[in-house]
């Protein structure tokens, strides 16, 4: 019945078809778009930062507008990139052909929320224009209530309908995980990605909606002043930053844990092996999803939280690192004696391991109260989370290169995209390590002068941002040229054994026309390679 | 098509109309218990009885209302679930809040007096 | 605001004698007792990390070295699990966190404890300057403390939050308005260390810079009272001088001409100047008690009305003073 | 978007395999709605662990018996959606029709009886932070003799009693006088010694005839109007889940007008009663929590 050329991509055509589609690789597209378009912006505000820190005092912007800059760049890299990266886009895309089934649980659903994320989006972008945003992308109270500018009002309002695009995403995760997985695929024959979606998606149910009620309540009390945060008013600013970061910390797990979904499915596809110790990843996924509520406290340390509090949440902090370290080592022992070819995406794989063991490792100064009370607030920590969310970064990147023939039925240069990485990487190490230094010798964050003594260190930092833009500029080259001249992709160009290699590139409208038997995800040992089409063929 | 979804679907358990009457019944008494007990001063106990009786009122509008009592379990464990979260989340806001109260000033609030 | 970020870099008085990697790569050189606690901390934990980063890139490299095959190849069996292997990557770095935790715990307990035998400075963060309050009364833009006595803080804010961060202290606390938050340390040096504003308070934010000069033995009470005695020693323009710098007006009214939150000084007095209403006023003794009194009577036009009220913060000698003040920098003089 | 039937989309197997996936879908977004609501309970919480006399100064000024009317019309409201479900389940369209109208109506009911407190509340000026008129607590909780012009009127009145500098509407309240504003400010000095910026940290002191009176249990306490502020967060918040599901219940009542709901076919009246006895769960708790502090 499926033409060979019939594929989601041309079953219907027009503006209409794709922007009412119910599809949910069109969706994911979409998704991949727009997430790109807020990467860019991020990006470029990135730069600006860094070009204004070249010398201690005014370099090309003004204190009010460098403090818009860095606001903004946060608050867009994380609730319009590094948030809504790895689920919404390729999540969308993958999870259901993962799956074995034609859709996700509520197409309907999905497709509302991705109007609300281009609303939510459009709000924050809109706030550049009527004046920018001031507070950093805490909203730390009173500051936010009683001094930022007006801005801050549709900032919290998209962000506040960004978390229920995130909700909504969630939410048909766990339906379609639960209900539609494939006749045969038991809960423990799914791919490890998927897990990682499943745990990213309770913590979007039981996180996003706390934020929610949290800039309902920033809104509501600029607006109407009730006196929950303002201590003007007779609030506790102390409260909010609980509030704050229940969702908050949670959050930084919501952009994690797909990530390492994402790692698992490269490492063990890219060397050729089956995973090592499925069940250990997957249930470290969960564990740190839930550990991850815990923890919040560990922001707040020198905040006037109290020190029963101090000390429970430090503790607590460290259970985390337990489930987090014990993938990095499942991931090193799924290498061992694989066939590992240093395809683009194993590229962005192990580069994402060591970046992360550097995040995760800086974060052990962060938990531990004595060495926090230095470190907080100062560029250790900006150096430290750019160390955990930029390989989610990498990870987002590396899974695009993975699917990126599913998706567009297209190669593209491995020469280019590996030197991309390498770039991208080297940039990143001098941007950051050097943030590391600054931060232990006292340089504080979203400072706009600094003291001359860190010149050298910051001027540094500035040339290795200009390197990642560098890498990540050839990134998009291979990707463009993909598009216009990349050579056909074979159904299953790695050897992957899991569902979505098992349809055509690109897939058709419903997926599958058979829904084909549910076997082990990381048994690769049925395929093999065949150099005349540059992909796999199932041994018959 | 339209055969097999009405015979899959039309399996849902029907709860009786005598047993909806009584829950409804058991809500209104519980209600006026509820206001009954103020009445009493019973000091910090007050607050458990409240509490307790609220919780026997919604127990009853999740399992009969709601069908919870015949439905798939996991339905359960995620309603516990968001309750237990929201648990973590007032309790460990309050080990803190209540601690760090010597620290504040108390009824301060300039800007009322604008 | 940017020159004053300038006049310290030229100034010279920021400890120029120490480069940024004067004793270690990672810290600037212990000055409080809880400093050098917090710095073996750091080392502690620093070298678990650098064991287990070289650890981890070292196996990855190795591996990605000796198992690199040509596509199409496969691997030939391997481990999928190791039941022993997992049990000890699990419960080792579960007892490596629980050193690193106790470490960590330790050492912030023995410094949440405040000493008895303080001297007690009340601190105030208010955009974008620190007041530090002695127990005479004498307030200074400055932290002025004795070398090797516990020095009990306890921090407040007027507007937003800020954060009193001393690197060579290793301390840092948040100023949060409507509470006192409580620190404590013991300089062991005497110096001058830079004081930072760690919570992002504003435009001014980076700006919010003071010093934390600790005197040698017996020096201190010298500076003291040679400090709060400044109206009897000074004139009344000289005083006005100083309350300017002390009291926060500097943040926002320039010596220069250059309108900053508030107008410049510099040719005020005697003045006329137009308000927000449309009304002209000249700037007398009448006009300056007001606006100091009662800021949003009179806001002059092109002005945001957000100077706090000094009532009941300045005294009226401390406002003549002002007064005086404003006069030398009269156009004309 | 199906091909069979408008009723199983394509990609389910069977109308078993969407009811379970529709009911699981809602009972997820109802965890977020109780966690949604749990922030709100967080703040009451915290609020009221540490300042217990504000909740029991200001639950005095909610009538219970309106409350507790309220709570009766949510439970028949819940009771008829409850039933409403079972004819759908048994396809008896009429009685459907007439038990969801039942439940609009007390659905209805209740944001009238809502409304009538607001304005209560509004007339004495008992509202939130930065509306809340602290001279009604002056009056008796539930019969303020006050009416809104006088209040009103009062409010413009400057008091400027012994030619202490006043600073606009600061003083602008008669029973918080400049001295007795500037007296705060001084206890404030005595006990910190750090003069804030700003007006004085008094909080409401208005209530208290002279620092010499004896307080009782009508003297307000300090920050009263933060129990205000929460109670309309949390009844506001609940009022705009009432109206949500007043909407949805319309939109399957018109459903069910049009025939379109059979005994195989009854899932959008399941859903909509599931979030319609959350929020009815929700009251239940809001009731004692608010109205019955003792």
């Amino acid at each position: 019945m499926a033409h060979p050329s019939d594929n989601y991509l041309t079953h219907t055509r027009g503006i209409k078809s794709w922007l009412l589609t119910l599809d949910h690789k069109r969706i994911g597209i979409m998704y991949l778009v727009t997430i790109l378009g807020a990467f860019l912006l991020a990006g470029i505000f990135a730069l600006l930062i860094r070009t204004e820190l070249l010398t201690p005092g005014q370099t090309i912007v003004t204190a009010d507008t460098y403090n818009r800059l860095f606001t903004l760049h946060g608050a867009i890299m994380i609730f319009l990139f590094v948030i809504p990266g790895i689920p919404s886009a390729l999540g969308n895309f993958v999870l259901p052909l993962q799956l074995g089934a034609k859709d996700v649980a509520f197409p309907r659903l999905n497709l509302f929320s991705y109007y609300l994320f281009v609303f939510g989006a459009a709000l924050m972008v809109l706030s550049i224009i009527v004046g920018g945003v001031d507070t950093g992308w805490t909203f730390y109270t009173p500051y936010s209530t009683d001094k930022a500018r007006a801005g801050v009002i549709p900032v919290l309002t998209g962000v506040f309908l960004l978390g229920f695009s995130s909700i909504f995403t969630g939410l048909n995760f766990i339906v379609s995980i639960h209900k539609l997985r494939a006749p045969g695929m038991g809960w423990f024959r799914m791919p490890l990605f998927l897990w990682g979606l499943y745990a990213t998606a309770i913590m979007q149910i039981l996180a996003t909606p706390v934020l929610g009620i949290t800039l309902l309540l920033l809104i509501v009390e600029r607006v109407l002043g009730v006196g929950i945060f303002d201590p003007g008013l007779g609030g506790d600013p102390v409260l909010f930053q609980h509030f704050f970061w229940f969702y908050s910390h949670p959050a930084v797990y919501i952009m994690v844990l797909p990530a390492m979904g994402v790692i698992s499915e490269l490492v063990s596809v890219h060397s050729h092996k089956h995973i090592f110790s499925y069940k250990m990843i997957a249930w470290s996924s969960v564990a740190i999803a839930v550990f991850s509520f815990f923890v919040w406290g560990h922001h707040m340390f020198v905040s006037g939280q109290s020190a029963m509090a101090n000390m429970i949440f430090s503790a607590l902090t460290f259970s985390v690192a337990i489930p987090t370290a014990v993938k990095v080592f499942n991931w090193l022992a799924t290498m061992f004696r694989g066939a590992i070819t240093l395809t683009t995406p194993m590229c962005y794989a192990v580069a994402f391991l060591s970046l992360f063991a550097i995040g995760g490792l800086t974060g052990m100064f962060l938990g531990s109260l004595a060495t926090n009370v230095h470190v907080t607030d100062t560029y250790f920590v900006v150096a430290h989370f750019h160390f955990t969310m930029v390989p989610v970064g990498v990870a987002f990147i590396g899974g695009l290169y993975h699917w990126w023939p599913k998706i567009t039925g297209r190669m593209y240069s491995e020469k280019w995209g590996r030197i991309g990485c390498a770039v991208f990487v080297a940039g990143f190490y001098v941007t950051f390590v050097t943030q590391f230094i600054m931060g232990t010798h006292g340089m504080p964050r979203r400072s706009y002068h600094y003291l001359p003594e860190f010149t050298a260190l910051h001027q540094m930092s500035s040339a290795g941002a200009l390197a990642m833009a560098t890498g990540l500029f050839i990134a998009a080259g291979t990707f463009i040229h993909s598009l216009v001249k990349g050579l056909p992709a074979a159904a299953n160009p790695w050897g992957g054994a899991s569902f979505e290699w098992q349809c055509p590139s690109p897939p058709p409208h419903d997926n599958f026309t058979e829904t084909p038997p549910a076997g082990d995800p990381y048994d690769m040992s049925d395929w093999e390679y065949h150099p005349e089409i540059r992909g796999y063929v199932r041994k018959t | 098509m339209n055969e097999k979804a009405s015979h899959s679907a039309a399996r849902p358990h029907v709860v009786p109309l005598r047993v909806l009457l009584a829950v409804w019944g058991a809500l209104m008494v519980f209600t006026a218990l509820t206001v009954a007990a103020t009445e009493v001063d019973l000091g910090a106990f007050n607050l458990f009885i409240a509490l307790g009786i609220a919780t026997a009122k919604a127990s009853l509008v999740l399992l009969y209302f709601m069908h919870l009592r015949y439905d798939k379990p996991f339905n359960a464990v995620v309603f516990i679930c968001a309750l237990l979260f929201v648990a973590i989340f007032i309790s460990l806001v309050l080990v803190d809040t209540t601690q760090y109260q010597p620290e504040l000033i108390p009824g301060y609030a300039p800007e009322l007096l604008k | 605001m940017i020159a004053h970020a300038a006049d310290l870099a030229t100034s010279g008085s920021l400890i120029p004698e120490r480069p940024l990697f004067g004793s270690s790569l990672w810290l600037p050189p212990p000055a409080s007792t809880a400093a050098i606690e917090v710095d073996w901390v750091f080392q502690f934990i620093f070298w678990i990390d650098a064991f287990f980063f070289v650890l981890v890139t070292a196996l990855m490299i190795l591996f990605l070295w000796r198992y690199a095959r040509p596509r199409g190849a496969r691997a030939v069996g391997g481990p999928t699990h190791s039941t022993p292997l997992e049990i000890t990557w699990t419960v080792v770095p579960l007892f490596i966190v629980m050193a690193i935790f106790y470490e960590g715990f330790r050492t912030y307990m023995e410094s949440a404890v405040t000493p008895g035998n303080g001297y007690d400075v009340q601190v105030t963060g208010q955009q974008w300057k620190w007041m530090f309050t002695y127990p005479n009364g004498y307030v200074d833009e400055n932290l002025h403390v004795p070398v090797g006595r516990p020095i009990r803080l306890t921090l407040t804010s007027s507007d937003v939050i800020h954060s009193l961060y001393i690197p060579a202290f290793r301390l840092k606390k948040d100023a949060v308005p409507g509470r006192f938050n409580k620190e404590w340390f013991q300089a062991t040096q005497p110096g001058e260390y830079q004081i930072f504003c760690a919570e992002y308070c504003g435009t001014g934010h980076s700006d919010m810079l003071a010093k934390a000069i600790v005197h040698p033995p017996g020096e201190f009470e010298n500076w003291l009272e040679n400090a709060a005695s400044y109206a009897s020693r000074l004139s009344p323009a000289e005083a006005g001088e100083k309350i300017y710098h002390i009291r926060g007006c500097a943040q926002c009214h320039s010596l220069d001409g250059t309108a900053g939150t508030g107008p410049s000084f510099k040719g005020l007095w005697g003045s006329t100047v137009t308000m927000s209403d449309g009304l002209k006023v000249v700037v007398d003794e009448n006009y300056v008690r007001e606006s100091i009194l009662q800021p949003q009577a009179k806001v002059v036009a092109g002005f945001q009305p957000v100077m706090p009220t000094f009532q009941s913060r300045l005294k009226d000698q401390d406002i003549l003073d002002v007064i005086e003040f404003l006069k030398t920098l009269a156009p004309g003089r | 978007m199906s091909r069979e039937d408008p009723r199983v989309p394509h990609h389910f197997e069977s109308a078993e395999q969407q009811t379970e996936s529709a009911r699981l879908g809602m009972w997820v977004f109802l965890a977020t709605e109780i966690l949604l609501f749990g922030g709100l309970f967080c703040a009451y919480s915290v609020y009221r662990a540490n300042h217990p006399d504000v909740f029991y100064y200001g639950t005095q000024f909610l009538d219970k018996h309106l409350g507790a009317l309220n709570t009766m019309v949510l439970i028949c409201s819940s009771f008829t959606m409850a039933w409403a479900v079972r004819c759908a389940q048994l396809g008896e369209r009429r009685a459907l029709m007439v038990l969801l109208s039942m439940t609009l109506l007390c659905a209805a009911l209740f944001l009238g009886v809502k409304a009538i407190e607001y304005r209560q509340k509004w007339k004495h000026g008992l509202l939130w932070a930065r509306k809340f008129r602290a001279e009604a607590l002056e009056r008796s909780p539930t019969k303020a003799g006050a009416t809104w012009a006088e209040t009103a009127s009062a409010k413009t009145t400057m008091a400027a009693p012994d030619g202490q500098p006043t600073s606009g509407p600061a003083a602008s309240n008669p029973l918080t006088t400049g001295t007795k504003a500037l007296a705060a400010t001084a206890a404030f000095e005595d006990r910190t010694s750090i003069p804030p910026a700003g007006t004085a940290p008094a909080g409401v002191v208005s209530g208290k005839k002279s620092s010499a009176a004896k307080p009782s249990e009508r003297t307000p306490p300090e920050n009263v109007q933060v129990f205000f502020s929460i109670y309309f967060l949390l009844t506001g918040l609940h009022g705009l889940h009432v109206i949500a599901g007043m909407l949805a219940i319309g939109w399957i009542l018109r459903r069910a007008r049009r025939g379109e709901f059979s005994s195989g076919n009854f899932l959008a009246v399941d859903l909509v009663g599931l979030y319609w006895h959350l929020v009815d769960i929700i009251w239940i708790y809001l009731f004692p929590l608010l109205y019955l502090i003792h």
